[in-house]
Parts: C-alpha cells; structure tokens; sequence
C-alpha cells in the first residue's frame, strides 16, 4: 500500500501569520495536537504542535520538569502565553518539517513516525503543497 | 479538482413514517426508515461527486459535535475537507415523509448561528489559498446569519480573478448580488418562490426576461429549471429548452435533488460535456435521486435510464 | 454514587416552530429555536443528577458519529460515562413543538440499531464491574431490538444481589420482567397506553389494583403518575396521593419531564428524605422542566416553587 | 490545581480475560490509541495501547524498523496478528502502569506525562479501582 492509500485528506492548518491565539482555537475546535504551517499559496512551510507552544511560553519548561529539583508553577505558564498570544506561529513552529508524498510506500511512513516518535506527518504533491495527512492511528487501522 | 461552498451546513436527518398518530399527550410516529448525512447544499454537491469519482474539496464553516460529525462523514465519503471552526454548533435539519405523501414532505430548518467577522476572515484566506488548486467552485445554498448578502459576489470575483470557473445555486434575496458578479452559470432556487431578480415566473417569456436580466451583469447560462413549463437553459445567444417526463418517479425523497442536478452538471463538464448536455445529464442525476431512499442517487445506471426520458430542444436566439 | 443505563440512547433534537407552511412541494418551517442534547430515560435522568451536584455514571449502548456526541456532551456536562460500543449509527429522535400547541408535540422516534449477544454480553461485564462502587441503579427507558424483553429482570436481579437499590421507569411490555425482580420503584411509563400488567386504568382503584400486582413480586414501591387522578404511590402497607396544580402550568417542552421526576427522586433520597417526600420533590422537578425550553431544568428554585402546589396526602392502608 | 480538576472522567477500559480482537475494536470505536485493563472489580492491572497490539504481533518489528537494514512488509503483520487475534489482552500489556490519584498535583501528573512519553494516564481511588483518565491534551486544555 501507498501513502495515498492510508492518508486523511484533510487540509486543516494554519497559515504563518496567524496568531498562537488562532492556533490554539483551531487545535481546541478539530481537537488535533499539531497542524501543518502553510503559507499563501497551500506550501507547507512548518508543523507547529500543543507541545510547542508550551515551549513558546517557557522555553524552559521542559527541562524543569526533567530536573526533580524544581517543579514550576502552571499559572506561571498561563501568564506567559497571555503575553505572546498575539505573534505569528511561524516564531514558534518547526520549520524543519518531515513530509512525504502520496506515492510513497506505507512501510516508509511507518518508519519515519516511528523513528521519529510523530504523531502526524504531512502529506505533500510536487509542489509542496499540502493535500493530507498520515496520522498514526490511520497507520495502525491499515493493520488491524 | 472542484471546491464546493456551504457557509450553512447541516446534519440532515430523514424520516420516514407511516402515520403520525396523537398517543396520549404527543403526536407520537416511529419512523420505519431514517436516513442520515453530512447536509447542505454544497455538501450534497460534494457527495454526489464523489460518489462518480470527481476528486473535490468541501468547504465551508462548522462547529460543535455536528460539525465533527460532518467533516468524519466527509472524510468517509472520501471527499477532501477543509472547513473553518466556529464556536457554535452547527445547525441540524429534519425532513418526515410520510408514506403516500413522500412528494409532500414536512421540513424543519433552523437558521443557522450568527457568523462573526473573525470567522468570514479565517475563511476568506482559507478560500483564496484553496483557489490556487481548483478549476471549478460550486456556491450554494442560502448564507447565514452574520454574513453579507453580497457575500456569494466577493466569492464569484475572487475566483474569475484566477481565471476560475463559478456556479451558483442559491435562491431568495441572494440571487441577484451573485448574479452580478457574472459567475459561468446561475440556477436560482425558485422551489419556495417562484420570482427571481423581481420578476415573477408565470411564463416562458417570463422565465427569459428574468435570465436576460442575469445574462446582463456577465453571467454566461442561466438554468430554471421550475416545473412551471420545461426546464430553461439561457445564455448570451441561445435558448434551450428541457423537458423530462417526470409523471412516472416514484418519490422516495426530494432531498437532494436540486443538488444532484448541480452534481451531475459539473461531472458532465469535468468529462468535456457541452453546457447543455451537461444540464441534461445533471436533470437525470436529479430525478434519479428523487427515486432513491437516499439523498443521492450512487447508481449510474439509474441516471442514464432517466436520461432517456428528457428531451433537449434549441427553442431559439436568446437576443430576441 | 448513581448508576443510570440507557440500553436504546438518542439524541434528541427540539424544535420551535410558528407553523407550518406549504411552500411549493414542502411543508416548511423554520424553527425559531432549538434545543439538542444527549438523550434516552436513563441518560436524561443522569443530567438532571448532574444539574444538582449528583456524582453518578451513566451506561448503555452507543455507536458512530452520534455515540461520540452523547459521550463528549455527558463528559462536558461532569457525567461519569463507561458505556458499550456496537457497530451501529445511534439513533436520534425529533420532537416538534408548534407555538401555542407545545402541550402537544409532534415526537418522531426511531426503533434503534438491532443489538447482538456479544454486545450483551460485554455490557453485562461492564455493568457487573460498576456495582462494584455504586448504591443505586436507575434503568430507564425501552429495549432496542435485540434485547430479550425480560433484559431489565436480570440486571435488577444482579443489583439486588450486591444490595444495591433499583428504581425502574419504562412502559408497555417492559414492566412486568421489571416488576418480576423486586426493583425498590418502579413507576410505568403509561403515556401511551393507560394499562399497566394487564390492568386498565380507569380510576384509583384499577390503578391502586395495578399497583398490588406489582408489590407481590416483591417490588417496594410503585409510582403511578397518569393524569387521571392525583398521582399515586403504593408501598406494601401504605398508599399516598398527590395532587398538583397543573392548570397554571406553561407548557414549553414536555420531552424529559418523567426523566426530572426520577431524578428528583433520587436526588431527594441520597440527601435522606423518605420515600413519599423525594416523589413530591420529583413531581415538582418534572413540573419545572415542563416549564422550560431546555429538557432539564438546571434552577432549583423553579423546582421549590412547584412543590408548593402538590400535597401529598396518606390515602390508608393498601391492605385493604 | 489538582488531576481531579483536568481528568476526563471516562471510564472506558478493557478487561484482561478479554480478546485482542475485543480491544482492537474498543481502539478502533472509541478512537483513542491506548486504554486501562482492569479486573472484575475495576481495579487497574495494566495499560494496553496500539503499539502493544503491534509488538505482540512481530515483537522485533520496531526494532526492524530501526535499523534501516530490512523494512519488514506490514502483510506479515497483518497475517500474525490474525493468528493471535484471540489471546485475551492480560498477554500482552503492560503490567507495570503508571497512574495517579485525584488529588495529587496537576503539576505532577504534568511532569510524569512528559518524562515518560505518556499521551494518557489512568486515575485511580484508594483501591486502585480506575476512576477515570488523564489525557495530555485534558493537561494543555488546563494552560491554554
């Protein structure tokens, strides 16, 4: 099977100049943890995820939580995001964003979301433009 | 790859019931039959698509726990989805069909919830990114509260600004701001009022004058199709005239009708038709679909039977 | 903690209309409101618990798009869920209230998926594991296809095992199983049929004759709220009749009225009162809710004010 | 604020005598990726998830997919998972779960999520009896 056999063709993203406010509706609304990061034309230029944006209201948060010494406050982070809640995504996503194209064989996906502990993987055409996405769960369901 | 518009959605809901009878305190009916599917009218436009293989893309705004159930079914029926969220909950629309009066059916519509400038906004980038990679959208269906009456207008230009092919399909007070906008082809919703750009249809003269008026703003075909005489199929310098024997359908479920005809219409262009064969074909979808218990009819070969049975007539120069 | 199973859910769809008009081929409306909500008996009675700070979990069958949505709507309303999935789409159910005619709606239902012995099955264990951790089973409503008739008889049985209380709200051929376990309450629903175990409703003395039929399999206590008399309550040595003033009622939306009654109940009862005083306070919560458009009405001091209008008086011995 | 405040008070979960074909189903129309097993009385003994249901099937399949020597073909997978399909779950899940009570910390739950790579943890009572589940998108749900 190819990647277009298992895909979800569905364009949900955000575009780069919209606000982590708007991001952060989209994700709430289609209940999805990450979404591609488009520009004008549909090319998919980042992936931006809920964890991100974490680690855009306390670009240290992460490693406080691994250090058992110190557990910081969640309010804490919820005053930080109302401060940068009106910037663009694109400060904050992931521009180095790992896509594969409709024609791939589905093991490669597989190995790519596992290698990579990814949750989702955007689907591509030549241009780069966003047509779907290979969601681990339409992986699993291709198995079961 | 077609993009079709509904700015209204519904979850449409279907019954059909032998009798409703007064038990008790209630007019209470257990319906031997239902039927339900992600609904409005661009939306039907988009299964009737898919279900003869056109790849399309639906847009439009959602939200709530029917507006997840749309966007799944979509996605089951294989069509591309790419709605804008709303707060609100997406509206949910009832049809009952009781048996011997199916051609008489009860409708309960609600309006829709109140759209909010942010969310035309959030839309309107979404559709502009979207035209880069269509040749066709169909537009259809009435707006909801909070948006523009001249919004199918901006819509229609926008996408003839990328050298894109429109189709509208609305009805009421939404007709003529789209009309002027000049899309490929109009077909107003005439089934709640038969008048369209102020002019009341009692006539084929009446039917032409109020096309002409369309064609007048750069609207290339017109298409009544009203039951009041054949079909009509107007543009720049042609009429053409359709009649289909319709006293033999068995009605099973108005539903979707009209949106098959739009349906079968753009899968006859997208396969080379001519405009007026294209109409032919989309008047035989919409028979077709009136036959079945479902919204849209996804057999062919029941299409093709209806075919046989409408009849495409040159009725002359349109400039007369 | 409560139990409430919902073996045949739905959700409920309300609709506000002026009228209906004939408009071309259809009788269209459009509503001026709506309402729509999880439901089925047991599920209804689990917001009400809700609404009132009642900790319970609500059980049953669900399926597709519209199980999801009952599921995510109990959750958003701080509701315990652990029901069963089958394969099926739930059903969903239509009412349709006509202004000035809201005392007498126009209910479409439908019958509910078909269930299989597997799914019995996998709800029996499910059901067995939580009377592990609750003090009171609430099981409401019809039977889907699939479910023998004497379904309700087992699962009181089981509770009754354990030692927890069973209060029992359903109709028709579903009562006797029912009465036949011995639940604590039970109250027929006799809305659309005024008999109950074979037993026509006529005046106090059938209802009271009814009610005997159903205390010697052990049952504790019957409630018989008809409409023709005051409301009676039977138990193996007492019988008590209350009378309300429904004349100055506004009726806004019957649907989830008999579900307030069995939920103010309960409610009454986890905070102590007696029997005859929790059914007064039901009767008062399902007079409220008749009063609201919601189904459920979430304002207690709307109920407080019903229950001055109903007395509760002892009638004498049910010996006798 | 503590997990009693974030958790989603779902009790879906599967019991251990039951089959894999039972829980795949469950997976499959709860949509969620992984849920508690628990015993006859409700108390939690293990967490089962996809990934479990795969390494059951081909135990070295992860690790094929990780040396990019030989890419396994999902066939395969497919074929052995149809002759385990009816082992009950206790088989194969993961006996030592982590969970929380309701009353711990959010901010705990927070720091477990994230050290382990957790996308759900069970809550449980004084009995270990499963009273419901935190999600990390119901932990994101609480900052945002």
């Amino acid at each position: 099977m190819r990647v277009k056999d298992i895909m979800t063709r569905d364009l949900t993203a955000v575009r780069e100049n919209q606000s982590l406010k708007a991001l952060i509706f989209l994700l709430e609304k289609s209940e999805l943890s990450g979404v591609p990061v488009i520009d004008k034309r549909g090319t998919v230029v980042g992936f931006i995820s809920e964890r991100d944006v974490i680690q855009a209201a306390l670009p240290n948060y992460f490693e406080m939580l691994r250090t058992a010494s110190y557990l910081p406050d969640i309010n804490q982070l919820s005053r930080r995001l109302e401060e940068i809640k009106e910037d663009p995504v694109s400060e904050y996503m992931v521009e180095d964003v790992i896509s594969v194209d409709e024609d791939e064989e589905d093991i490669h996906v597989a190995d790519l979301i596992i290698r990579n502990e990814l949750n989702r993987v955007p689907v591509v055409d030549e241009d780069g433009m966003l047509t779907g996405i290979v969601q681990r769960i339409d992986l699993l369901g291709a198995l079961l | 790859m077609i993009l079709t518009i509904t700015l209204n959605p519904a979850y449409d809901l279907i019954y059909w019931v032998k009798e409703i009878e007064q038990k008790g305190e209630t007019q209470l009916s257990r319906a031997f039959r239902t039927h339900s599917s992600a609904g409005g009218k661009g939306i039907n436009v988009s299964i009737y698509l898919a279900s003869v293989g056109v790849e399309n893309i639906a847009m439009g705004l959602i939200g709530g726990h029917t507006g997840r159930t749309i966007k799944r079914s979509l996605r089951e029926e294989g069509i591309i989805t790419n709605f804008t969220w709303i707060s609100e909950e997406t509206r949910s629309n009832v049809a009952i069909l009781k048996k011997g009066q199916e051609d008489n059916p009860i409708e309960i519509n609600s309006t829709g919830p109140e759209i909010s400038e942010r969310v035309l906004d959030q839309f309107m980038e979404q559709y502009e990114t979207m035209l880069h990679r269509v040749s066709c959208v169909v537009l259809s269906g009435s707006l909801p509260p909070g948006v523009p009456k001249s919004y199918y207008r901006k819509l229609v230009e926008k996408a003839k600004e990328t050298g894109i092919r429109t189709v509208v399909n609305t009805g009421g007070e939404y007709v003529r701001p789209a009309a002027k906008a000049g899309p490929f082809l109009i077909k107003p919703d005439i089934r709640e009022r038969k008048e369209v750009m102020d002019q009341a249809l009692t006539n084929s003269q009446s039917i032409i004058d109020a096309g002409r008026k369309m064609l007048d703003f750069g609207t290339e075909f017109v298409l009544l199709s009203h039951g009041l005489t054949g079909d009509i199929l107007i543009s720049k310098d042609k009429i053409w005239e359709l009649k289909a024997n319709r006293e033999e359908l068995t009605v099973r479920n108005r539903v979707g009708a009209g949106d098959s005809l739009i349906g079968g219409i753009i899968h006859q262009l997208e396969e080379g038709k001519s405009v007026p064969e294209a109409v032919r074909y989309g008047l035989a979808a919409g028979m077709a679909s009136v036959e079945v218990y479902e919204k849209i009819c996804r057999d062919t070969s029941l299409v093709r039977a209806q075919l046989e049975e409408i009849t495409l007539n040159e009725l002359g120069d349109s400039t007369k």
